[in-house]
Order: C-alpha cells, then structure tokens, then sequence
C-alpha cells in the first residue's frame, strides 16, 4: 500500500504556509466583497507565526500539524483561528505515533479534524464558510477510498470536492459571520474561509503526492 | 476615512500603549501584549475576574478593568475575538489562587476562544468559571435565548460580578452574581449610521440616511427592523417596548438603566433619548434606582445608542452601588 | 443629518430634562429653565463656583457641576452665548454670601453677556469675580494673549478654583486659584471633520477628506493651517509643538495632560494620539503627573481632538488631584 | 418743533416686533448663506417675548425701548442678545423723562444707544456687522438736523443710510463673527445683522413719522 513517511511533515506545512502567504490578498479581496476584508491578512499572520516557530528542520506530520493548529488558536484570534487551530490539532493528533502516513491514516486525520470542528461550530453545509469545502472533501477523500481507489487518486478526488465545495458557495445567502447581515446580497461571491480552506486541501494533496511511494 | 492613526494594521497594539501610559494606576502590561491588568492584579484571597473580546467598543472591554472592578482584559483586533492564548493569560494575570470568573458576551469567536482558554488553564491548574451575556433581546426570540448576544449589559454583569469578589465571594459566588445580573438585564440597540474599521477603510454596513435600524448589533448585526428616522420619543418608544415586555421585568420592579452613545452620537442626544425612556419605564411601574447614560460600550464611530435596563434586587443593587474605579466607570460609595 | 432629538429648536431644552432625570444627586433645576445647580448649593460657607457657555461641547459645560466642582451652570443654545439673565441666575443659584467665582471662556457673546450679569448680580447684592480662560494658542499671537480662546484648559480651571473653594478659599483665592491654573494651561485643537448643529441640518463648516486643520476652534473657528491628514504620531507632534513653545513651561516642568476628543473620535485613536503626546512632552522635559483622556470639551459630532498641557506647582497639583464627582469628571483621593 | 408725544413708545416697538417677526425667515435665509441660519429665530424669539411682556396697554417710548432691550438681553443669548439688548436700552434710557421727543431727543437717542453698543464691542464699521448699519444711520440723522433738515426728513436720510450701509456690507469680508470663518468667500451676501438692524432703523422711522405733529 502506498504511503509516505511521517517526518515528512514539516514539508506538508511549509507548503501550507506559502500558499496562504502567497494567496494573502486574494483572500482579503475575497473577503472585502461580502465580508470586511481581511481574511488573509487574518489567516497570513498566523501562518507566518508557525513558520517563526517552525524553523528549517523536519518534524513529524502530527507535530508539525499540531503546531500549525496550535499557533492559529493562540494568535489569529476570531472565530477562525479557533476554528482552523481545532482543525490541523485534529488532523495532527490522529496522526501521532504513525512513522508512515497511508491512505487509511490520513482518511481518520481528516475524520478527525471534522469532528474537532464540529465540536466547536454548528454551522453546516450550505451556511456559506468553510464547511462547504471541508464536509465535501473528507467524504470524497473516504468515498474514494471505498471505492477501491490508490492514495494518489483519492487525492485528487478530495481537492477536486474541496474546489467544487468552494465553487458551491457562491450561489449560497451567507447564514453565518459578517455576511450573514447581506442577506440575498451576499449571493454572487465565493465565501473567503471556504476558499482558504480549499486552497489549503488542494495543497497538501498537491504537497502529498510526490511523496507517496 | 479621517482618523487619527498611525498604522490601520496597528490600531490595536498603538491604542495599548496609550492607556498604558495615561492611566498607570490602571493598566499594567503583562507578558501577552493582548493583555492588560489592574497593577494590584492578582489581588490575594480574591477571586479573579476576566472580560476580553474584541476592540472597537472602548471603553469596553478594557476600560471596566480597574479598583473592585474587572482585574485584567484580553484585546482581540476590531470587532474580533482575542485568541485563546490571550483569554488564558489574562486568567494567569488574574489569579490569586481563588479561580477566575470570567464574564464575556456570546459571539461565536468568543465562545470558542474562551472555550479552548479554559481547557488549556484547566491543564495550568487555574479554575475558571465562565458567564456568557446575552442580553440583547433583538438578537434572537425568547424560547432561543441562548443564542442572543452579549451588549452593553456586560457592564453590569462586571459590575455585579466584581462587587461580589471585592466583597469576598467564592468562585461559585462571583459566578452566581454575575450570571443573576445578565439573567436579569435586557438590552436593544439602535444604529443611525454604520462605523468605519480604519483597517477596512470603508463603512463596515450601511444604513441609509432617513433610516434607522433597530436592533442592530454592535458590529451592524443586522437588526429587527429598519424604519425611518424618528425622533428621539419615538426612537425611546421602539427600544423600551422590546426590552419590558421580555422577561423578567414586573411593574413594581426597581431597575438600574444603561443607555450607551454608540460612538458618534453626542451626549446631549443620549440624554434627550434618556427623558423619554425614564418617563416610559416610569408608565411600566418601573422605578429607576441608578441611570447611566453616556459612552459606556460603542461601536467606533457608529451613530446611535444601546438600552439595556437590568432589575434589582437588594443583592444586585448593593453590588451596582459598589464603588468602583476605571476609565469606563468611576463612582463613589452611594449614588 | 443621522440624529437622536425631537425637535431641532428645542435639542438644548429636551436634553436638560434628560440630565435632570438620569442624575439627580448632580443636578437641579432652578426656576431659569437655562440654569441646573448641584442640588446641594449655595453650600453655606462656600464661595460659589459658576460657569457657562453655548451647547454641544457636553459634558462641557454642564457636566462639570457637582461634588467639589462647579455649584451653577448657565446653559446656551449650540454654540451660542447663554443670556445675561442665565448667568444672573446662576449666580444667585451658587451664591451662600460669600461670592461667586464666574469661570468662563473667552468668547465675545460670553464676555458680554457675562459683563451685563455681573452689573446686574452687583444691583442684587452679590459679588462676583471673573476669570476668563484663554488657553488656546492657535487664536492669537502671544503678545495678544488676551484675545485668546478659552477651550479645554478650562476643565482645569473650574477643577482648580473648584477645589480651592472647596478647601474653604474665600473669593479672591478662589479667583486666584482659577486664575494661575488657566494662566498656566495651554491648548490647541486638531479637526478632522465638520459638525452639524441640529437646527441647521447642514456641516457648520467644511474639512475636506484627506486634510485635517491644525489649531481649529471649537465651533470650526479657523485654525493656524490646513494640512494633508497625517499619522496620529505627526498630529501629535503639530499638537505638542506649539503648546510647550509657547509661555510657560520648561524643562522640570511637572505637567497635567487632558487629550479631549471633539465627539466623534473614538477613544482608542484619543490614546493613539496620547501615547506620542506623552512621549514627546517626556522628550521635552516634561513629567506627567496625571493625564486625562477622553471626551471631556466636545463639539457635537466634529471628528479630532484637542490637547491641553498645564504647568503644576504644588498648589496647583494638590487641587487637581482633588477628590470631585460630576458627569464629566470623577475623582477619589488619589491618582 | 414737530415732534410726537412718548407715551406712543408701545406701539413704536410693537412696530418693531411685527417687523421682525415678519422677517424671521428672511433673515434667518440671510444668515445661512455664511452664518448658521439662526438670525430670525433668534431675533424672532426675543422680540416674541418682548410683546407677550408689553400685553396691549400704552408704554412710554423709554419704558418700552428700555423693556425691548432687557428681554433681549435676558433672553436672546449669544453676541446678538446683549448687542441689540445695550442698543435699545441706551436708546431707552436716553428717553427718560421726556413727554415730546422732538428731533434733537431722537438724536441724542441715536448717540446714546450707539456709545452703549461700542461700550460692548469693538466691532467698527467695515468688519460687516450691524455696526455698518447703525454708524452711517447715526451720522445721517445728525447730519441732516445740522443741515437744518426736519425730523420727518431726517428721519428719511437715517432710513437711506440704514438700507445703503445693510447694501455696503455685500461687498465686504466678515471679520467677526462666524462669517469670518470663510475668509474671501464672505464676500457677496449680506450680513444678517445689518441687514435686520436696517429693517429695525427703518421701520422706527416709519412708525414715527405718521405721529409726529
Ligand atoms: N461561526 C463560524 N463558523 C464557521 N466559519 C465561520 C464562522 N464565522 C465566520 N466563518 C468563516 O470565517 C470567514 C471570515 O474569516 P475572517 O475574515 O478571517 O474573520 P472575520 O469575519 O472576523 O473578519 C468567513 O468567510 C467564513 O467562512
Ligand atoms: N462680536 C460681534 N459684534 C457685533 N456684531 C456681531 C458680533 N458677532 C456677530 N455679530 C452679528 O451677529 C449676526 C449673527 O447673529 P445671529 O445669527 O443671531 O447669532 P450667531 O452668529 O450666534 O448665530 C452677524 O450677522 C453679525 O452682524
Ligand atoms: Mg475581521
Ligand atoms: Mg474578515
Ligand atoms: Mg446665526
Ligand atoms: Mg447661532
């Protein structure tokens, strides 16, 4: 069964880390739309904090994760930073004491870092945020695995449900946050933590599969 | 925008530094720049008492740290929740080894934040004990009470809640106070024009000038309804109803009142929208023990005012009598 | 125009009665509906403190009656002079028989209506003496410093004379008092929007977006210059500059601060702007023995702020620091 | 001599108080261009108050000039209250004791009225206020008795001078008041003052020229 090895984590978040530095103010412009506009400079600052505590050595995936989820819960503040510091703790503790990360293993961190969500927010499929993206890809990332498909391949079914996920949104009245105020008028624009996450989920699949072996 | 910053990105950490140095016998840093406490914090033998939430309503939250009063803050961005992190340092700034009540208003961000805070000092060996406003009855129906947000009523829930630790409550004491001060408070708000987040740049919602929202939230949550502007006894009408006619208030009922400038709005205004109040609270059987009218809890430079009326007990009114000091309230030993 | 009152001719009328019934262990009335007292004055024994001035600058003037403060107040329409009678009235409200101290802003309608008040007390029997504040360097040059606007400094003023009449002064020191207080403040203000009278409905005066003027009075009397809108740290510096440049501090100098927001500035850009103030008057050699920051002098809803900068010696630092309840103003008994 | 008798003094200033009431949203019209657009309120309110005070019995032009100027003073406020206040009290007072004002009475009417304004404010002719009113309007009636003119037609040139100084102040930058806020653009209104001190001058005038005798 194909797998990659675990100490390969700090590379999975390093990846994590530019694509939302490099992504900063397309998700503030996102944001700005129905929103006050500043998602990314909200999800850039605490990303860089992890990269400041993180240095250049290796880590394992679970504490590399952990870390992640750890810096955004302490410093991003509002409700996504303790939302996706829930999330990567989640997926960074279901992988604890695994050396190589298989499809099995990574189908229970996503499991895990939906519960730990969910343990913390209510919002749901349709509400317009990040679940949108999140919901979809753990049950095409599991649907795929059920289906008989490879690691690789369920991969790319996961970001391409992260991506439709945040596609999906657009069309959506926003039921929670700031756009919740907009109504009707906050049709029309993709929700900027669905595409965060989304971008987040294409990139460790994208950070993942050239490791797989 | 005209304001008076250095840095949009900075107007929090710029705005610290500020209170630090106009009122030492206030504010003290702590080793969490999101942090402040009362110098005297921890105060031995007291029970702690923790607020923390967004910036942008000063004086609230800082401003209600102080003598008998909240002994140290979290300071989230504008109208953002403070991090975890910041939620349990303040509790460390606030113990004496009596446990920490910390009292915040229920947002989303909040709940979370304080949430994970309390598990992580739970790991540290400090006991907290949380109350979660939710006062502001436009916010949500009666049978979904737990879903309305905290307002200006927080003020008095500190308020209760500190007088009971200052007086030498326990944990459970300062707790049951502050939770028996919000369960008895009710608060509506009314926005006349929107406020400008220096970092956004531009008006954080809108409303039309000719209207007013009532209802609205103090990020521009929206509200029950947006009518045209009326006067300030039509305005006092709008606000008194929705509060009086939800639990808990009786004809015969002593109450102490809030009405809170939104920012932008002058206190003359505040006082004309006052008379009316008074008289109508009056017409319900209520009599007003203690009035507070003034900047107590804004939103920026939002135009408008919250109500938040709050009945009385003997207990709950010799804890607002309390005296107290900070930069948001100050008061001596009687009325 | 976004605003809480009835009707516009009557905002200063309908907003006493919004004071009287929301504070009544501060305020009065008198038979002069343009005239509050402190419920407990003439306070036998005393000299009386009495001052005036047009509306919209709340809590100035009317919020500084109270406990050790000011015993009277002659109330104007917005921005307009209070009538001779008013201020008539006023005396005799504060008067016990030992004088009053008429504390008052340099301003034409004041000087004259205050001018006429006092032939008028003098007819009835009762001695008043005046101090007129003009602290606001931005006015005039200081070769015509009697042609200088009172502003902010005369917060510090009221609190001065206040207090010595409080420790039992009799007139000529309580005139004295008031007056080296006011001779020691300097002031200038800093505007960055328009404000718009109720009865007008229209900005008083116009700011463009992106400039701010430097030494504007407070009811948009021109200032010094127009500049392009700069950080919080440079308007502090275009602040401090020409308040310490000008008589009477020097290096050693022990200061009191009081940074006044206009009305519509939120309180963490006051800090913003304080946090440099304090470091540049540090620079200067000056120690801040006690800082006041917050909406003290406002103009209605006009966006900026004011800064006030006054010499202490050690008779003045001891009334400063004297303990004082009022609306805009409360103090215990130590910093 | 013509002259008429003093105790009309009632309906005289009852003539001033229906004129000024007449014009309250004209001058208040007047003062908003480059005032704040309370100059008729203000004077209205005040001269309001001075007919409920007089009721409907006859006064003596001294009592009733000296009772205009008192409510004014008492009641008006601001730097209009006490200017117009000192001015019909000086005119009042000058009044006392005299059955028949004849010409020269008037004048020295005029002068004292003028000399308690000045005693109040150091405002000149040229600084476009009431003062380019009521100066030129002085000197006309003096002038023209020293000329040998008749009261009825000296009253005539103090009108002219009245209406020609309210027209001077067109063209003039304000250096008091609000007005001298805008500088230059001062310049091409009228000011409310002068303008509503014209119409008081001129309706005195008018008032007494059917009784004189
Ligand atoms: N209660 C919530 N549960 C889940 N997601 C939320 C919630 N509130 C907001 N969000 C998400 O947060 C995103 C905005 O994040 P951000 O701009 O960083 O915070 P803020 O709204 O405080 O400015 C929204 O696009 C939405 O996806
Ligand atoms: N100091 C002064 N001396 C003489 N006249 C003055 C002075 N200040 C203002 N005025 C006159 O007052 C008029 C405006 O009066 P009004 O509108 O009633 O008062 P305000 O300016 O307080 O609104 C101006 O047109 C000018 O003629
Ligand atoms: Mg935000
Ligand atoms: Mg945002
Ligand atoms: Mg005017
Ligand atoms: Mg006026």
């Amino acid at each position: 069964m194909t797998s990659f090895p675990a100490d390969r984590g700090a590379d999975i978040v390093r990846a994590l880390i530019r694509v939302i530095t490099e992504n900063r103010a397309y998700l503030s412009e996102i944001d700005g739309a129905i929103g006050d506009g500043d998602h990314g400079v909200n999800m850039a600052k605490g990303f860089a904090l992890c990269a400041e505590k993180m240095g250049p050595g290796a880590m394992s995936l679970s504490a590399a994760l952990q870390l992640l989820g750890e810096t955004l819960m302490e410093s991003i503040g509002g409700s996504m930073g303790p939302l996706y510091g829930m999330y990567f703790i989640g997926l960074g503790e279901a992988a604890e004491g695994i050396d190589q990360i298989a499809a099995p293993d990574f189908q229970a961190m996503l499991e895990q870092g939906l519960t730990d969500l969910r343990s913390i927010t209510e919002a749901q499929i349709g509400d317009k945020c990040l679940m949108d993206t999140v919901v979809p890809a753990t049950s095409a990332f599991s649907g795929a695995l059920a289906a008989g498909a490879e690691f690789a391949a369920a991969l790319d079914r996961m970001t391409e449900a992260a991506e439709a996920g945040r596609d999906s949104t657009k069309e959506m009245v926003a039921k929670i946050g700031r756009a919740s105020r907009l109504g009707e008028r906050s049709r029309g624009t993709l929700d900027a933590g669905a595409t965060s996450c989304a971008l987040l989920l294409a990139e460790m699949a994208a950070a993942m599969k050239p490791m797989l072996a | 925008m005209q304001r008076l910053i250095n840095d949009p990105d900075n107007v929090v950490e710029d705005g610290v530094k500020g209170y630090l140095k106009a009122h030492p016998e206030l504010f003290a840093a702590t080793a969490n720049a999101r942090v402040l406490k009362y110098p005297r914090a921890p105060i031995a033998g007291k029970v702690g008492v923790v607020t923390g939430g967004g910036s942008g309503h000063e004086p609230a939250f800082l401003g209600y740290v102080g003598e008998n009063l909240v002994d140290a803050v979290a300071i989230g961005e504008i109208f953002s929740s403070p991090p975890a992190r910041a939620f349990l340092d303040a509790f460390a700034a606030a113990d004496s080894g009596q446990g920490v009540a910390c009292l915040y208003g229920n947002y989303a961000g909040d709940n979370m934040n304080v949430k994970m805070a309390v598990k992580m000092a739970a790991k540290e060996g400090i006991t907290v004990k949380t109350v979660v406003a939710n006062d502001d009855v436009a916010s949500a129906p009666r049978d979904q009470i737990e879903k309305r947000r905290g307002v200006a009523g927080e003020i008095f829930m500190w308020k209760a809640g500190a007088a009971a630790a200052a007086e030498g409550a326990g944990l459970d004491g300062v707790i049951a106070a502050a939770q028996k001060a919000i369960d008895n408070c009710r608060s509506i708000g009314l926005g006349l024009t929107s406020c400008t987040i220096p970092a956004v740049g531009k008006p954080n919602f809108t409303i039309e000038a000719g209207k007013m929202e009532l209802g609205i939230g103090h990020h521009g949550e929206p509200g029950i309804e947006v009518v045209d502007l009326a006067s300030a006894d039509q305005a006092a009408e709008m606000m008194v109803r929705p509060v009086i006619e939800d639990v808990p208030f009786t004809a015969g009922d002593e109450v102490a009142v809030l009405v809170s400038g939104l920012g932008a709005t002058p206190l003359v205004e505040l006082h004309i929208l006052y008379a009316k109040i008074h008289d109508l609270l009056g017409d319900a059987g209520l009599a007003t023990h203690r009035a507070y009218v003034g900047n107590y809890f804004t939103s920026l430079d939002m135009m408008g005012a919250t109500l938040t009326v709050m009945r009385l007990d003997d207990e709950i009114k010799r804890l607002i009598d309390h005296p107290c000091h900070s930069l948001g309230l100050t008061q001596g030993r009687q009325a």
